[in-house]
């Protein structure tokens, strides 16, 4: 394995931003966000060489190590602070750093009005960091750093406003639904520190082979908790919607782009767990179709465009786990997906933040409406992304999710027919609630209100959407070309052997899923573009609409089944603490004061009283020679 | 007879004592039924003297009454301190012990 | 002179120094306190610079015959458990001295009489993990309490009295049962090769024992040890004297004396009655389960900022009473490592908790609120303090914790599953009041607390400064505590589990 | 070997009953002198019983010491606190007395009911042979030699114990003694002309001490015989109604 000494500053080069600039305080205000870009910028420029150097190399030697010291070393127990680049993580380190450095050129034009936007520079540094570390981290406990890491960024991003008691609630909530992921990730890293006594990626790799189905179906479904908490799959989605209370621009890297996708990334990594456990396997592929149904679902219900949105993302990272969970066939599928989703889900949520940076910060759609005229840039923009979701050709989306149905039709048998048709259905349901986002926000007639001026915003914010639209645009084509990508990330994954035979010839897969979306379009036009909206949500609507407007009862599940126990177990134990163990020990103190008090009261202070105890007890005494001499 | 005799009425004596220690509150009463339990303990000492033919019984019954008579000074010493400062001699009004 | 014995004398000077400053010079009186912590935190680090890891026995030992008829020795020496615990207490010292320049004001005596408090405890602190000889360390055990007794009746808030009663009646119950035994202990050893009370000799009477009674010895000292730590159900005093003491009382009594009962589970209970461990440790290791979760409701349930922080002492001490009771290198080095750093954790979460209470005049969450508007750097040191308190990996307490687990599950996994479940509870108890306290809207009465200063900066900044330090590299106290703790495993012929799945199956 | 001969079995059965039944009385009777009376009698019993027994010694001393001295010292304390207050015998202490006669039963019952299960292991002795060269020697022999310790230090006891007594009794005066004019002075300060002449004597109901003022009837009006009838005749007979005690400051003054 080739080893390098400049990986660290891919990490270390934002984690000096963050902590410069929250140490800095207020005399970094003025240069707090040029720094920070700055540095983000050079961490991708540091990710940008790496690729020159991985490409510089043959194939079987493109991974690179860095051992930077021991971290932990206790018995058996040794793990290192290492780094590990390999094709794989490469194609994170640029779209996280990427990505990221174009978020923090609009943040700036973006934040310019907030006074606190060098903390949000500083927490956005921090973020990166946190992900560069937990995509290179060399075995699950330096992932798990980062994992956390990004938790922590999260939560202080989405509490950014933390004045507003729902955001700061709202932020609470993902980071504890968060905890519970890592806890399925923190018991995978035990079971496997158990079994297979190791928990580097190399080691558990190894251990892998000669293990045991159960330990391996047992990490999986671990692995499959974490990556649900992370990636706001089922049943960890609830907390994503409410993510949405952070700015815009950390909606588009963080929980868009970027961290939620980490589940994928995990369940990518760790292939040879997954390859080697069938159950493990089904569940992801399970777990990946319910969430893309639920939340495009949900994305059809939303009239606020931010968790529109993200119920998109929720939807679209459902793909990914499902392909993830298709094995070596749709593990590059599931990557590719990711890294087009992150273009063109970040160029929308950046073209949402543009929307609402000239509607004076209104999310309703239903305010929203012929703003084409108005932010022509933000409408090209978006639209491009908007193609590229549904899965128009030759937009990135077509290819990435044809990919994805196909390889779903081909996973055999009635399991692949359903998980294909499942597949489809979601993708004319994405062509239905995405069309209903544009027409409701571009192209219908104006509902807002007379005192509002919407104009384009400045280059600062549209220079990044029109870099993502590109991508938007190209990846798609870029990574698909000689199956480029495919190729790229086969040492990662192993060589398998191709599906020579295929369910339903390509074309055909490719011609159903565009009648899917044509589908899904035609509706959407019809019921949005050539129909009347109100500016208010109807209210007489069918109790399906009504349940998916609460995100289908999620919150109100999570509140009856955990929240409310919980808090009434809390109560009970507050009271048993105090009533019944204290109760006790208390107890021991009255006793004896009771006792003390009762004594006293024998103690009269009369003599003749104390002369009758002699007497009782004289009385006793020659009792017991009585007794004894009988 | 026997010299048994002696010693029942001695634990009679001294029982009427031990009673009227504890009934009467008149603290001289209560001072002399004292007197009373001495001196049926010196009873049996003499009894006890004679039953086993030595003298040490006797001795000892002296020795009780110079102890009884010191008592009774020193007692009835504290009786008349404690009227003078009480105007009573009921041993119920000193109990001050309780506090 | 011994490196150990100075460092107990240094602070015993210090006090000599205070006791003769007059009344009325109160600063000089800090100053003087200050400067003899900071003289014995160097000297600490000193002897932890010139410790050999190397070396699993007993180093800068001294021995000087105490009281001769009953074998009794005045004799120090530290492994390196001990000398982590030193470690920190030492370095503690300055910083509650520091924290609390002000604590001294509004109690029942003089300042004066504060410090010396203070620096007496500071020396019983070094000498009940150094002590080598048990009945030195019973009696340091017991002599704590006194000037603890006294930091929280004399000096604290609310219910003082109350609290330091319950505190002492408590810990004077363990005590007692802990007296039975070392005496019990006593008496086998004079059967068995001479009186002593040599920790070294006396781990060799258990051969000695019928099972019974090396059991009734060993509750007698886990017992003692359960209340000091404390271990549910015995921990009902902690939130009451935690909540009535100062600040800096707490930080004492929650980082150093509450130590001193895991320290004493695994110096004692472990190495004195390793039959008998094992015969308990599935109680035990239920009971630290129950803590930890129950801790971990409680602090979640509790409106008191003081009383949450002890709650979530409560659940970090099961971690560390299962940790120690796993047998595991893991485990015992895990619960080693989270010692030092719950010392910390808590140090930083109570420190600040005390300024923020001391500012507003109010203990209860919900009369604060907004406050990382108003006081940015204090809000930010009691967030990293919360977050090291839940185990965040790159600070401290994740390594020990994480450790913990991983130990504690290779050999006893239904247990590290439960407690796993503490790291949700964590967030959530940790969460709440930051929510609570510092973010939402600024409360009424809130709008105009200073920010901290300078000197409360510098008291905290090194706290923050070893809870990230030893978040990314713990090696330098895991050499020391690694081969203390595989040391102890050897003597109670444990071997590490091994991997039930590996490759070499 | 002891030979009890008649008369004595006879003065037994005359005086135990009469002893125990004075017992009785000291512990029934209201007034403590009776009480004192009775105990005198009982010691007396005593007495000759010790001398029935051999120990004429301290026959002697129990009439000497006890009857002589102690009941004396007992009588004038009684004279002190008040020889005619007779003591209420109703209990105060709820419970107590049902208790302690209860508990003075079983005493009594088992103690009695051990001395006839006792056993000495020999037959009773009797004193001639201790008795040789006299009773008084023979105590003697035995108190300067065996006993001399105790003895002296009983003696040393015996001194203390009148120490003890005679500090406890003395009465530490906190102010001078009121001379006789001091006192005549507060008499007249006090306003009454009443007052001046002096208390009344003993047993008397007047509250003047004046020739001419008439004495009160047990009701409180004034008795007209009381007068002298020459002091009647002149007209010299003051009018009794200040007098009465519905009229009178009947505050008392403590004399100090």
């Amino acid at each position: 394995m080739t080893t390098s000494t400049s990986l660290v500053y891919l990490i270390a080069l934002p984690l000096a931003g963050a902590v410069i600039l929250l140490l800095a305080g207020r005399r970094a205000d003025k240069w707090g966000h040029l720094l920070a870009t700055a540095l983000s910028a050079s961490s991708f420029g540091v990710g940008l060489y790496q690729l020159s150097q991985m490409l510089s190399r043959p194939t079987e030697e493109r991974a690179v190590t860095q051992k930077l010291f021991t971290w932990i070393s206790v018995g058996s127990f040794n793990i290192d602070a290492g780094i590990l680049l390999d094709q794989l993580s490469i194609c994170f380190v640029l779209l996280i750093t990427g990505v990221g450095t174009l978020i923090h050129i609009y943040s700036i034009s973006y934040m310019s009005h907030d006074e606190n936007r060098r903390r949000f520079f500083a927490y956005l540094n921090l973020f990166i960091a946190s992900m560069l570390l937990l995509v290179l981290g060399d075995s699950y406990l330096n992932l798990y750093v980062g994992w956390e890491g990004v938790g922590l960024a999260s939560y202080l991003l989405i509490g950014f406003w933390n004045q507003k008691p729902a955001y700061a609630t709202a932020s609470k909530k993902a980071f504890v639904m968060n905890r519970i992921g890592d806890m399925g990730l923190s018991f995978a890293i035990m079971i496997a520190f158990a079994t297979l006594g190791s928990v580097s990626f190399s080691g558990v790799e190894e251990a892998s082979h000669t293990a045991s189905q159960a330990t391996l179906t047992a990490i999986g479904i671990m692995l499959l908790i974490a990556a649900a908490g992370k990636s706001a799959q089922f049943p960890l989605q609830a907390w994503l919607g409410d993510a949405m209370a952070g700015p815009t621009p950390v909606s588009a890297l963080i929980h868009a782009a970027t961290m939620v996708t980490a589940g994928v990334y995990l369940i990518v990594r760790s292939h040879f767990i997954f390859d080697a456990a069938p159950t493990a396997q089904l569940l992801v592929v399970l777990v990946g179709a319910v969430t893309l149904t639920f939340g495009a679902l949900v994305g059809t219900a939303k009239d606020d465009i931010k968790k529109a949105l993200a119920a998109s993302t929720m939807s679209q990272i459902g793909y990914m786990i499902l392909a993830a969970g298709l094995g070596p066939a749709g593990y590059a599928f599931a990557i590719m997906h990711l890294l087009t989703h992150g273009f063109f889900k970040a160029g929308m949520f950046l073209g949402a933040g543009s929307v609402m940076h000239g509607m004076n910060d209104q999310v309703n759609m239903r305010r929203y409406g012929a703003l084409r005229k108005f932010m022509p840039i933000t409408f090209a923009t978006f639209g491009l992304g908007y193609l590229a979701i549904i899965g128009v050709p030759p937009f990135a989306g077509f290819y990435s999710k044809d990919a994805i149905i196909e390889t779903a039709f081909n996973a055999g048998g009635i399991k692949g027919i359903l998980l294909g048709s499942t597949a489809l259905l979601g993708a004319a349901i994405t062509a239905f609630y995405m069309t209903r986002v544009m027409v409701l926000t571009f192209t219908s007639p104006e509902r807002w209100e007379k005192d509002q001026h919407p104009h384009e915003s400045p280059w600062l914010m549209w220079l990044p959407m029109a870099i993502l639209a590109i991508g938007s645009v190209s990846t798609g084509f870029l990574f698909t070309r000689g199956d480029s990508l495919v190729h790229w990330l086969s040492p990662v994954f192993g060589e398998h052997e191709a599906h020579e035979e295929h369910f339903l010839p390509v074309i055909v897969v490719s011609g159903l899923a565009l009648t899917a979306v044509v589908i899904g379009v035609s509706i959407a036009l019809v019921k949005y573009q050539f129909s009347d909206v109100d500016a208010e949500a109807p209210q007489n609507v069918s109790i399906f609409t009504r349940i998916a407007r609460k995100d289908l009862l999620q919150d109100s599940f999570n509140e009856s089944v955990f929240m409310r126990p919980g808090q009434a177990l809390t109560r009970l134990l507050v009271k048993t603490d105090d009533k019944v163990i204290d109760g006790t020990v208390r107890l021991v103190g009255t006793t004896a004061i009771g006792t003390g008090s009762a004594l006293r009261k024998t103690q009269t202070g009369f003599a003749r009283s104390y002369a009758v105890l002699i007497l009782i007890g004289a009385v006793a005494l020659i009792a017991g020679i009585w007794v004894v001499t009988q | 007879m026997s010299p048994y005799n002696y010693l029942y009425v001695a634990g009679l004596l001294f029982t009427i004592g031990a009673v009227g220690v504890v009934v009467r509150r008149n603290a001289i009463v209560v001072f002399m039924c004292i007197e009373l339990m001495l001196n049926a303990a010196n009873l049996t000492l003499v009894t006890f003297s004679r039953i086993n033919g030595t003298l040490d019984g006797q001795v000892v019954a002296f020795f009780t009454m110079v102890v009884a008579a010191c008592e009774v000074v020193v007692g009835l010493a504290i009786i008349v301190t404690i009227y003078r400062s009480r105007r009573s001699a009921s041993i119920d009004d000193a109990s001050l012990l309780k506090r | 002179m011994n490196a150990l014995t100075t460092m107990m004398l240094l602070p015993i000077l210090g006090s000599l120094l205070v006791a003769v400053i007059p009344n009325d010079q109160v600063l000089r009186i800090k100053q003087a306190a200050l400067g003899t912590t900071l003289l014995v935190a160097i000297s600490g680090v000193l002897v932890w610079m010139r410790f050999d890891s190397a070396n699993t026995s007993f180093q800068f030992t001294q021995s000087v015959a105490w009281i001769p008829s009953f074998g009794i020795n005045y004799a120090v020496g530290v492994d390196g458990l001990s000398l982590v615990l030193i470690l920190m207490s030492v370095l503690l010292a300055p910083i509650v001295v520091l924290a609390g320049w002000n604590e001294s004001e509004g109690g029942r005596w003089s300042a004066k009489v504060f410090y010396i408090l203070i620096l007496v405890l500071e020396t019983m602190m070094i000498g009940v993990f150094a002590a080598t000889d048990v009945f030195l360390f019973y009696v340091i055990f017991e002599a704590m309490l006194i000037p603890v007794y006294f930091l929280i009746g004399g000096y604290g808030s609310g219910e003082r009295a109350a609290a330091a009663v319950k505190f002492l009646l408590y810990s004077l119950f363990g005590g007692l049962l802990m007296l039975a035994s070392i005496i019990g202990l006593y008496v086998i050893s004079g059967r068995n090769g001479g009186h002593t009370f040599d920790i070294t000799k006396l781990s060799e009477m258990h051969n000695y024992m019928s099972s019974t009674t090396q059991n009734l010895l060993f509750l007698g000292f886990f017992i003692a040890f359960a209340i000091k730590a404390p271990v549910w159900p015995l921990h009902t005093w902690l939130p009451d004297a935690a909540a009535s003491a100062t600040p800096g009382t707490s930080v004492l009594l929650l980082g150093v004396l509450d130590k001193v009962g895991t320290f004493g589970m695994i110096r004692f209970c472990l190495a004195l009655f390793p039959d008998a461990s094992k015969t308990f440790t599935p109680i035990i290791m239920t009971l630290a389960v129950i803590s930890i979760i129950y801790g971990a409701f409680l602090a979640i349930g509790a409106t008191d900022i003081k009383r949450l922080i002890a709650y979530t002492s409560i659940s970090h001490f099961g971690f560390i009473t299962m940790g120690i009771f796993a047998m595991t290198a893991q485990g015992h080095s895990g619960a080693t490592l989270y010692m030092f750093n719950h010392g910390f954790s808590t140090a930083a979460l109570f420190l600040v908790a005390g300024w923020m209470s001391a500012r507003r005049g109010s203990t209860t969450i919900a009369d604060f609120g907004g406050l990382q508007r108003v006081t940015p750097v204090m809000a930010w040191s009691f967030f990293i303090a919360g977050m090291s308190s839940l185990a965040l990996p790159g600070l401290s307490s994740f390594v020990s914790e994480f450790l913990v687990l991983v130990g504690t599950f290779t050999r006893y996994p239904v247990a590290a599953i439960i407690a796993t479940f503490g790291i949700v509870l964590a967030a959530l108890y940790i969460l709440i009041p930051v929510q609570k306290a510092l973010h939402g809207p600024t409360t009424p009465g809130n709008e105009n607390l200073p920010d901290l200063n300078l000197r409360e900066k510098i008291a905290i900044a090194p706290v923050i400064a070893v809870i990230v330090a030893l978040g990314f590299y713990p090696s330098p106290l895991l050499n020391v505590i690694n081969p203390a703790s595989a040391h102890v495993l050897e003597l109670q012929g444990f071997t590490d589990p091994t991997p039930s799945d590996s490759a070499g199956k | 070997m002891l030979e009890i001969q008649t008369p004595e079995t006879i003065m037994f059965w005359i005086l135990a009953p009469v002893a125990v039944l004075a017992a009785l009385g000291m512990l029934l009777v209201k007034k403590a002198v009776h009480s004192a009376l009775l105990l005198a009698w009982v010691m007396i019993t005593l007495a000759i019983f010790y001398i029935a027994q051999d120990a004429v010694f301290l026959g002697i001393v129990q009439i000497v010491v006890y009857t002589g001295a102690v009941m004396m010292l007992f009588l004038f304390i009684l004279m002190l606190v008040g020889v005619d207050a007779s003591d209420s015998l109703t209990e105060t202490i709820s419970g107590l007395r049902p208790i302690a006669i209860t508990a003075a039963i079983g005493f009594g019952g088992i103690f009695v009911s051990l001395i006839g299960r006792a056993t000495i292991g020999h037959k009773p002795y009797g004193l001639e042979f201790a008795n040789t060269n006299g009773n008084v020697e023979g105590l003697a022999q035995k108190l300067f030699s065996t006993y001399v310790w105790p003895f002296e230090v009983i003696s040393a006891l015996l001194v203390t114990a009148a120490l003890g007594a005679m500090v406890l009794a003395h009465h530490q005066r906190t102010i001078a003694r009121p001379s006789q004019r001091e006192q005549s002075i507060a008499r007249f300060r006090t306003g009454s002309l009443g007052g001046a002449a002096g208390l009344p004597s003993p047993g008397v109901f007047a509250r003047h001490n004046a020739v001419d003022v008439p004495a009160l009837l047990p009701d409180g009006s004034a008795a007209p015989t009381s007068i002298s009838a020459t002091l009647k005749a002149r007209g010299d007979m003051l009018e009794s109604q200040s007098f009465e005690l519905g009229e009178v400051d009947n505050t008392v003054t403590e004399e100090k």
